[in-house]
């Protein structure tokens, strides 16, 4: 045959990835605290020094990892987040002005970002309704239940990072590291996944895919892993 | 007097009813899970994405990818499965989650819960709990009757920032269990061993009903 | 310890399994053609003789198969689906007026379903915009483009079928036998879920579970898979 | 003379750009699959949710579980991924499918499709198709250019109820391949191999735009 029968997404590295990510864009970044996000996508952009990024992430790092590297070096101009604690350098940027903050609730960001990736504009949620989340948005009794309307994102990029990943952009994630990165999958123009492991298309069971390849524009092997715990919690140990 | 921490918890816990699904919050909400009470089969879920959440790995068995929603580590029981913060959040929104509970800064009579945003205060963000209080059909909120300047949680408004808006079902306290209605306000069901009903009211700055016996909470 | 760690969902049989079903109901079945479909629910139902049900499935089976079967009985009054053809008493039945029929675009279809069960009243799609699908239904534009207003939809009970489940719930499909099955079972308030394996709680890879058991609260292994084939086509044989 | 349908469909063929996802209606569109040029890698999307779609298995080998959207039994090739109707739709309504390929019973010079029902017919429903239509950023359609009364089916306005406004932007035929466009409508770009312009003139009910030199249908 003359042709493959998979659309090939391998990129060499994270630097390779970054192609077209250009200053001023929204970018969204997969992952829960320091739980399953893309470090080494975040490294390469920090070192790009690209800047002005509207960021789309439900948490912020901490201040020497995750997104809270490039927060020190000021590339991100605005967070859309639910959750942004445990980050000095985020609350003295915010407190001063210098950063933009716009807080969603949890699952209405993920939402968001599903619908994005889904071609849904917009969809009624109940969440917010009555607080300061719902300042100016339509408001729909459905049930009896007040609602309110919220839009999809957009977002030319999303970083995200997966477990194994093959050739093709299929995704595996282990434990609680998928959180967001499955919608952010679906909602980047331009999805770059980064991998523990990337192997021969063929490999991953097609019945246990997590994200198909479809929504996975690049993919590369990460090195380097540093997976930091951010609250080390532990039993007694068993005698 | 009063309760203790893990005896509100306790107290929390004689709710679960057997079947539930059940969502924690952090902070007193977390001691839930220490005390099911036997015959009771329940599954947590933490939104970040795991059903069958156990308990704290033992030392050495920490994984990185492998948290709660308080980023803390902890294990997957048999029967456990991961998934997506949208799937996470289509079963809180879609009130498969038989219960929530969680802490509050304020409550009002009406069920109003103020937990994510003091005026003034660096704001860390609601998180999930926008979703979570917006969707459970039954919540309860574990929290002292009152705050470090003794001046009562349980108001006729709530004067901080909005959590959510009549969703509070019931209150377990340090001082009481109290339930929550749309008309008539707070009802008191349960006061703390020693504590009386005199107090509660004293505490109490919502419309406080107390009818008929107020039996002493039983631990046992 | 006193309590097991996880919620049990068996019951021991399709009849079982169908407890709390009544005359006239909106009931949710699983399945694309006849791939993937709740066979001995199906069966079971014919047998109970449940009425009026008004059906919610992507297909409406074939003469003497699927959903057919519920047909002939004239057990269904109205058929909620985007396809309904290689059926000869279900044109019988639509022509003479005895079964209402409600046609919806087959995405449309899906995502009502999982809007059901996530919690979104509501929410707009460009599916339908312009025909008569349309009709009634409130008309937004979103970036220039015309969407409609789809509303979730409401089921008592949702039957689908799995390949692998274990007895907490959490369920496992394969190949293209998944179709509509994950978000029936998310938006039945009573989802009875038949599998070909029934396994032990702590079988099953907990990253690799379609549906995690909290969306099924009855299953069973069924018996007696026909699992027919609709269009039987094959290759020419390599020498 | 005009194209025969495998020709038809080796037409489309040419307009596959390397590593799109496309999706093939029932009929005609299905052959397409067979046509791939040399060095373009394409995976097939089948909306009853599977990616990586093959060939039809050979005897004996077929799986009632593997089935593409026709419910005809196919195969799955290496990176294949299986997923549910909502995720399919998903990737279709967020334009992550590059073409769709189907068939039509009418196309009007504005790009509207009719190809689900004839009024007085039994309906059997527009299945994936509204969706499709609504969605994908290219469309083309694979029809004869005249029905079997003879009748043009490249209209003004469609007489039929409709599939979709305004989204088919290319139509192979028998006898030309032609564009969509909003303001001049259909544009002639070639003509099948012995066609005359004149022909498709003829055949052709809606506006058509016949401008400098049209060449011949290549298929080689």
């Amino acid at each position: 045959m003359s042709h493959k029968n998979y659309i090939s997404k391998v990129v060499s590295d994270a630097h390779a990835a970054l192609d077209g990510l250009e200053d001023n864009m929204t970018v969204m970044f997969g992952g829960f605290g320091l739980c399953g996000i893309p470090e080494n996508s975040i490294a390469a952009i920090r070192d790009k020094g690209t800047k002005g990024i509207t960021c789309i992430s439900n948490n912020a790092g901490v201040d020497d990892f995750g997104l809270g590297l490039l927060l020190k070096t000021r590339q991100i101009v605005k967070m859309i987040a639910s959750y942004v604690g445990e980050n000095d350098e985020f609350e003295r940027q915010m407190l001063s002005g210098e950063l933009e903050v716009d807080l969603v609730p949890q699952g209405t960001l993920a939402e968001r970002c599903r619908a994005a990736g889904a071609g849904i504009p917009a969809f009624f949620t109940p969440a917010g309704y009555g607080t300061e989340v719902a300042k100016g948005k339509e408001v729909r009794i459905f049930n009896s239940k007040p609602h309110i309307l919220e839009y999809a994102f957009d977002a030319p990029f999303a970083f995200i990072k997966a477990w194994k990943g093959d050739k093709a952009g299929n995704l595996i994630f282990k434990g609680t590291a998928r959180n967001f990165n499955p919608m952010m999958a679906m909602a980047g123009k331009i999805t770059v996944a980064e991998v523990e492991e990337l192997v021969e298309v063929g490999e991953l069971d097609p019945n246990g895919i997590h994200v198909p390849g479809i929504f996975v524009q690049r993919i590369f092997k990460g090195i380097g892993y540093e997976k930091r715990i951010e609250q080390r919690t532990v039993s007694a140990k068993a005698e | 007097m009063g309760l203790n921490k893990n005896q509100i918890a306790q107290r929390i816990a004689q709710e679960l009813k057997d079947g539930w699904y059940v969502n924690l919050g952090i902070g007193i909400p977390t001691l839930v899970a220490n005390h099911i009470p036997k015959g009771i089969n329940i599954e947590f879920q933490s939104e970040n994405g795991i059903l069958g959440m156990g308990p704290f790995p033992v030392e050495g068995k920490e994984d990185a990818d492998l948290i709660n929603a308080g980023k803390q580590t902890i294990t997957a029981l048999p029967g456990a499965s991961f998934f997506s913060s949208a799937t996470s959040f289509a079963m809180i929104r879609g009130q498969h989650v038989q219960l929530t509970v969680l802490g509050a800064m304020e409550v009002s009579d009406v069920g109003d819960i103020a937990n994510w945003k003091i005026p003034g205060k660096m704001v860390k963000g609601m998180g999930g709990a926008m979703d979570l209080v917006a969707s459970a059909d039954n919540i309860i909120v574990a929290m002292r009757h009152t705050n470090r300047r003794g001046e009562s949680k349980l108001l006729s408004s709530c004067s901080l920032p909005l959590t959510g808006v009549a969703c509070v079902k019931k209150i377990v306290t340090d001082l009481a269990v109290i339930k929550v209605t749309p008309n008539k306000g707070f009802v008191l069901l349960e006061r703390a061993p020693g504590v009386s009903i005199e107090e509660i009211q004293e505490k109490t700055a919502g419309r406080l009903l107390v009818e008929g016996d107020i039996p002493e909470i039983s631990l046992d």
